[in-house]
């Protein structure tokens, strides 16, 4: 190959580049590992995450990632070369398989949140939903956003950090003490004719279902859009989905996605069809080859940064394509049945030891809820459930400084009974 | 139709990559779904069951999932068995994508990503049960860090766009912090979309900087447009022409001397790791594509990462939390009152994390250093052997990419796009298509380190046949692929009258 | 010849299964290979290093391995997956093999076989540190002894020939503790291959005894050969037509009168699972095919196990050692002196035990009852919708499978091997061709209980589509297949001069 | 599909057979349970094997089972669905990829060995053996088996099982107490010229390199064929192959094949290309198709039992092809050169530690050797070494009475040498 090329060693490849731009030293990395000594490595970084890091260790944490039971034909699947080692499929004629299931991804994601369009994804929940709030602006051509407190307190911290410099100001509103549901009076306090859009979560952070067709009415009463966000997507199972709604911003991570200290995830932007080309993200169309059979390639890309750049809705590229496959698999193994049956059976399991327990708000919740510690903190809870080698909840105080000594926990299909009445017996 | 069908053998016989099979056709999920059907058992349930509505109120309780597929497991393993070999793949062959860096994704990074204890760590599990994730990140910042030859690095941003965004805010929060955010980012016509997208969404007017007659950023245009109300520019380098930015130091002054910071695209750094760093040649502000230069799989399109890279001077701006050692322990600092806050919820995409880790762990410094070699080596290796049927858009010396106009091939009739679609007759996936803008008719190859000089050569050999085939047959080309279950897909009226879900009929 | 490719899609409409699409090409490893390149990468050595020779004595140093492969790693994963892509799989669809109950093979048995603690268990360890791995293996055990309604379990066999031999042998064990180990085994000339091979490998002639008019054990022609010196009588039931052996309480009354014993091939279990027990109709001892009832995968070609179970007087010969319970402990028996001794190293394959109790536990009793139900009903399904075109080889009720003959066809001038050969152009694995031998060019269809309606009622169209062809066009279906990469091989001349391995031209 | 059949339930399907075959009551095995219920089954089983069973914990035994690193891509090949899901590759046109790679599988095995023809797989070495003595029963006319004392003892068990009853007499012949080679005397005093096949194994059971060329001629001075097992492949990447033998009956498991109890490995029996037709198991060859390609197909199937019957090579049908390509992919990895410095580095480690201990035996080794434990029994010292979380060597008085007090120990390339100091101090 350098004959071809005409030269004698590769460094003449680089000659032409100006001396003072190249390292005159070897990186300082250390050499080469053999695949054993690497699998040893992360083996033993894995082990000092000791408790809650396997699927048979105890944790009661949720709170926007949720450990539940993975099929084991997600893996089998996503680990198919043909999915795994593909690049995004612009190459409509030998990416049908990839074209396929994004396809089959959005008409579930679509009949799950009950709305007319869903993109491929997004990088996750909390980046969907400033994505959806700037979606907003540009229907509505308004820019203020007004957000409930009982969304996620992360998301609305990237909400902030993209918000403040794109000229998009950011209110909050409140909750009820005593339902943890939206605070009705805030909002209508808050809304404006600036307002593009209303973003609650349900359920909320607090595990609260929120009651979307009121605050739907209220949004719309004031030409306000409806945001809604979901981060527990296992309750759409049999929760009813917000319908009303005019965008959804949601995460997939508990289809089948590890909670893998919090990554890679698989958001989702779905709406009502008139936004369709206001969504941000890839879209996947039906259509057909010059044979007649129908085929399904990448659509509107006139929405995206490639063609329209600076004016594209978006500056999303890659997105999370094999996650959001994951989430397929996940909903074509449960299906119809299945996932309601799952959806019982979390909240059955949150129920049983919410029963037990001293609940912090009357709002009806789904998988997770909020307790009181009483006298001892949540911190002190959490050390008692240690000690017995159980991962407790996640202290409120951290986000919400209002809700001291109490604690958010999260049942899923994988908590087992008496490990539930451990905590049980340690709030005691 | 079908009987015309043309096979590639029947074309010419210069097809060696290929033959024809057969291939399992599937309908989609809904169509195959019969009432009743599951795929799924859960556990035995070890606590009274309850019922919905009655928890969670009649209004808020739902009845069903209207239509939602209903498959037994075998239905699942065959569908999505069969639509993935409808797929070409890296691990199929050659992959030559311009600016995606299609490379081999070694499986161990797979396994050590699926490690219960990292694959099962919950992100609010407190820093003491979390202390090998933690290890896991402080490493690769710190590898990161020394392949860039920047003094911080920020795991948060899930894809190079979203990095850039980061790195955008980060520029603007310490102009703020100087008193004057200013106005616009600097863009030079061959750069990727996401970088004027990403200006934009950072709130700042985008300003297209035309390159100069060699492809690169001329610094007497710089000049020329460089002022007070520029925040930075943002410069691809090697660029999208696969060309290093000889003036690069020179770029970084002039913007320095007016208060403007240099923001480096690193999607090619493929082509300068072990070999140059840009905080050595005045860059400021950077990310990486970990699924390209680190090669975690792309996986039809995603999950990534884009890190970002910064000098000391951007440091208090970076997103929070930040790692921080106390004492023997690693902990997640919040406290940080300059920085412009969270691009994402928790800490980033931690599995592609450990992939991208476990691949510097692989090739070690001298490895990653040979492996940059191996890439400009491939690259100039085929640009070289394709120069004398393909015109070459610009004369400089290629990095680890080469781009090719369709100009001669344009005068028989047949573009870029019918090039790469016949490219597929002959058993390889089409390199990147009509990118950069500055070309027209761009036919940009990315071979990668990781090709042999046998795939090459058949790469090679099949661009040379279907150059020949142009002068000889162009309405072939003009109407390929033939060879695939799918062929030309309409994309025109799948715009027109967009059909985005499937519905019951 | 190129252009003259039929296409199933040319030749008729009624293929609905398949379309024809590139499909890699590779050579072989060893014309890939090129010297220096390596795939693989060994850890430091933390011990000095030995010289070969110094150690091991000139005359017992290796110098090389000659014209082993040299490849990269890239090279193997694409060597291996493009090899994959020409195989059909269980996966890919139906895979109607008779006599090889090719159901689906769930994934979760794979995970459970990979467990670390199984996966790396040493048979060496002491059995107090291996309590897991013989819990396993007493569980299964005790599950296969209820299926069969047998008192003992032995899990050593490697498969069901081998499983075959170690009943032969216990027999002989038997027969020999009562003075006289006899002459001959009485094998069905409707048996399977491995039941004579069996017979002759234990030291016993075999004598065949031909079916009745209905394909069944004749009680009168059994009369007339059984005597003294029959040991036993290898009996499969279902029998190789898939019709259950409706005399078998009579065949073992005339044999256990005669002092001999019934073996049961139990190749066809997944017949009679939860509805009918081997042990409750007579049988002595018998074996199982894991890797059919129970689910384990194929793998193309294995592996495979084959569990024996026994009646009591049978138990004391089995091979050792033997699972016993020593207090709260598994403990491994070897003080066995009637044992017919070993007939594997260690305890049998492990790992495929693993999975099929993986599958006993994911049905339970309920379960498999269930699945041999729907076992049936798909083999009945096929035949009612087949009878019409195909003649059926003998009237009695189909059990898991049903078998036609080709004697329409034949007239026409095609027979059974070519139908096979032409279903693959309609996108299935054929049939077992030409077995059982008492049916004339045999067509021989198990379904098994995985396969859904819509998939066999795509398989039944595509054979009644090929029986029309026949009528029409017998010449097409004689030359098929036409849509594989590779169309139908020349096994005569692989036979007449073997070449079984690659050699440096 | 009820009506199609014409029936009104599936309880009809068995109407007609005799009711005293039907079992009327339910298995008495508990109800189906999930995936997830399975995994937290097989993982406590997992547990409680609970030394020496991961990658990471040390064990030094050896004696036919070997702890070696697996290649990632092992199991990614042969997890996909066309190699792990297909059947026996009759159908050649559609098994092109299973064929091909057995043919690769043959290939390489000669390679390996030196021999002209390999099969397909045998179930392992310890049917192999007695398969190879039948085989050289067949090829000499003779009946008369000499099996090496230095041979595995368990495949020694299973040659005498199989033997007993076809009439093949075997005999034993012994080892040198000092060098731990064949007692050559021994052998030449016991061969006659009813001696079909003389059998030794090399590295034999005390890991010691036999003399090939001395046993060959003396078995060939006599008639008989030579029989060479082998046990530990990976002594073929730096020992001299056994090109001198007639029939080669080998283990593959240590080509990343994990122990997994006892199995599945994968057996394998090369020859002479003039012993072809006596062969057992199956063979691949390559031929063409009618279009003129290359392709590959199962052939010489005259010695097969389904088409020979009672007069087939061997009744065995399903062999253990999963396993051959696993060690097909593991040959492909290594190559040539991995392959040599992956046996260099076993030899390096064993040498490391023989070299602390007290060597019974004189002869040269691969990666496994025979120590005396001195005054301490060997099940002193493993209960020792189990303290510390080691799993020690085998104790060969279960198999060699004469051998008290001496220990089989085995070094791989996973064995690190920390763990050997400690091994060492136990017998220090
Ligand atoms: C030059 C360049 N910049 C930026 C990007 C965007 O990166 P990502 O797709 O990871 O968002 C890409 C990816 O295609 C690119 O090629
Ligand atoms: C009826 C019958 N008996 C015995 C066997 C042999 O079983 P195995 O292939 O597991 O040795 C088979 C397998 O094909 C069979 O179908």
């Amino acid at each position: 190959m350098l004959d071809t090329i005409g030269i004698s060693s590769v460094e003449d490849l680089t000659s032409h580049l100006p001396d003072e731009v190249l390292l005159h030293r070897p990186l300082n990395i250390a050499d080469g590992k053999s695949e054993y000594e690497i699998l040893d490595y992360f083996g033993a970084r894995g082990a000092e995450n000791s408790l809650g890091s396997t699927p048979a260790r105890p944790s009661f944490l949720g709170a926007g990632v949720y450990r539940h039971y993975r099929p084991v034909l997600v893996d089998t699947i996503v680990s198919r070369s043909e999915f795994l080692t593909s690049y995004t499929p612009y190459q409509a004629e030998i990416a049908q398989g990839t074209l396929t299931a994004i396809f089959e991804f959005q008409t579930m994601v679509c009949q799950l949140t009950g709305m007319d369009v869903a993109n491929a994804s997004m990088y996750d929940a909390s980046t969907a939903v400033p994505e959806a709030a700037m979606m907003a602006m540009r229907v509505t051509g308004r820019s203020h956003v007004l957000a409930a407190r009982g969304v996620h307190p992360e998301y609305r911290e990237v909400l902030h950090t993209y918000a403040k410099y794109s000229g998009m100001p950011v209110d909050e509103f409140g909750f009820s003490g005593e339902t943890g549901l939206i605070d009705v009076k805030d909002l209508e306090s808050k809304i404006t004719k600036d307002t593009a859009a209303v973003i609650l979560q349900s359920p909320n952070f607090f595990g609260v279902i929120e009651n979307v067709k009121q605050a739907a009415e209220i949004a719309h009463a004031n030409g306000a859009l409806l945001v809604v966000v979901f981060s527990e997507a296992v309750s759409l199972g049999i929760v009813e989905p917000p319908r009303d709604a005019d965008i959804v911003a949601g995460e997939l991570q508990s289809f089948a996605i590890p909670p893998s200290y919090g990554g890679p995830f698989a958001g989702v932007i779905a709406c009502k069809e008139k936004f369709i080309r206001q969504i941000p993200g890839r879209l996947v169309g039906e259509t057909k080859d010059d044979k007649g059979n129908r085929a399904f390639c990448l659509t509107l890309a006139t929405r995206e940064q490639h063609i329209r750049r600076e004016k594209a809705t978006s500056n999303i590229c890659t997105n999370q394509a094999l996650i959001a496959l994951m989430a397929t698999v996940y909903m074509s193994v449960y299906g119809k049945q299945g996932l309601r049956e799952l959806a019982v059976q979390n909240l059955s399991k949150a129920q049983y030891l919410a029963g037990k327990l001293n609940r912090r708000f009357t709002g009806a919740t789904f998988n997770e809820f909020v307790v009181s510690t009483g006298k001892k903190s949540a911190a002190q809870v959490n050390s008692e459930l240690e000690a017995k080698g159980i991962v407790g909840g996640l202290d409120l105080e951290r986000f919400y400084p209002e809700l001291k000594n109490t604690m958010l926990l999260c049942c899923t299909e994988m908590s087992k009974r008496d490990h539930m009445d451990q905590v049980a017996q340690v709030f005691a | 139709m079908a009987t015309s069908v043309k096979h590639p053998l029947d074309v010419n016989a210069s097809v060696k990559k290929v033959r024809s099979h057969i291939s399992q056709n599937e309908q989609l999920l809904f169509e195959i779904s019969s009432p009743g059907k599951i795929g799924y058992q859960l556990p035995q349930l070890d606590v009274p069951a309850v019922d919905p509505a009655a928890v969670l109120g009649a209004a808020n309780a739902r009845t069903e999932i209207e239509s939602f597929p209903e498959v037994s497991e075998v239905d699942v393993i065959r569908h999505f068995t069969r639509l993935s070999t409808w797929n070409y793949a890296i691990d199929l062959g050659m992959y030559p994508l311009g600016s995606c860096t299609m490379k081999y994704n070694p499986r161990v990074n797979e396994a050590a990503a699926r490690v219960d204890g990292l694959a099962w760590a919950h992100p609010y599990q407190p820093d003491h049960l979390s202390q090998g994730a933690m290890e896991v990140m402080a490493e690769l910042e710190k590898c990161l860090a020394e392949i860039t030859g920047m003094d911080a690095v920020t795991l948060q941003p899930a894809a190079g766009a979203h990095g850039e965004h980061t790195g955008i805010l980060l520029v603007r929060a310490y102009l703020e912090a100087q008193g004057n955010p200013r106005k616009k980012i600097l863009v030079p016509d061959s750069a990727h979309g996401t970088n004027p997208a990403t200006a934009h969404m950072a709130g700042y007017s985008v300003e297209n900087v035309a390159s100069n007659d060699r492809g690169m950023v001329d610094t007497e245009t710089l000049l020329r447009v460089v002022n007070e109300d520029v925040a930075a520019m943002m410069v691809t380098n090697p660029n999208t022409l696969g060309v290093f930015e000889e003036h690069i130091a020179d770029v970084a002054k002039i913007l320095h001397d007016k208060g403007c910071l240099l923001y480096m695209d690193g999607a090619n750094m493929n082509a300068l790791t072990g070999i140059s760093r840009p905080g050595d040649f005045g860059v400021d502000v950077m990310h990486l594509n970990l699924h390209k230069t680190f090669s975690t799989p792309h996986g039809g399109g995603g999950p990534g990462s884009g890190p970002v890279a910064v000098k000391k001077i951007l440091e208090p701006f970076l997103p929070l939390p930040r790692l921080k050692r106390e004492g023997d322990q690693w902990a997640w600092e919040y406290n940080r009152p300059d920085s412009v806050g969270r691009v994402r919820a928790f800490y980033g995409n931690f599995g592609v994390l450990v992939r991208a880790l476990a691949y510097i762990m692989a090739h070690g410094g001298p490895g990653l250093r040979r492996a940059t070699y191996d890439a400009l080596l491939n690259a100039n290796y085929i640009r070289k052997r394709m120069e004398p049927y393909y015109e070459i858009a610009y004369k400089d010396p290629s990095m680890h990419e080469c781009v090719f106009s369709d100009a001669r091939q344009k005068k028989l009739g047949v573009d870029t796009g019918s090039i790469a679609k016949r490219l597929i007759d002959y058993g390889f996936h089409p390199y990147t298509v009509s990118f950069p803008l500055i070309v027209h008719g761009a036919l940009m190859i990315e071979p990668t380190e990781t090709e042999s000089k046998r795939e090459m050569d058949l790469f090679v050999d099949a661009m040379i046949a279907i150059a020949k085939e142009i002068e000889e047959d162009p309405e072939t080309v003009k109407h390929a692929p033939y060879s695939t279950r799918t062929s030309r897909v309409d994309e025109v009226t799948a715009a027109r009258k967009p059909i985005v879900r499937w519905k019951t009929t």
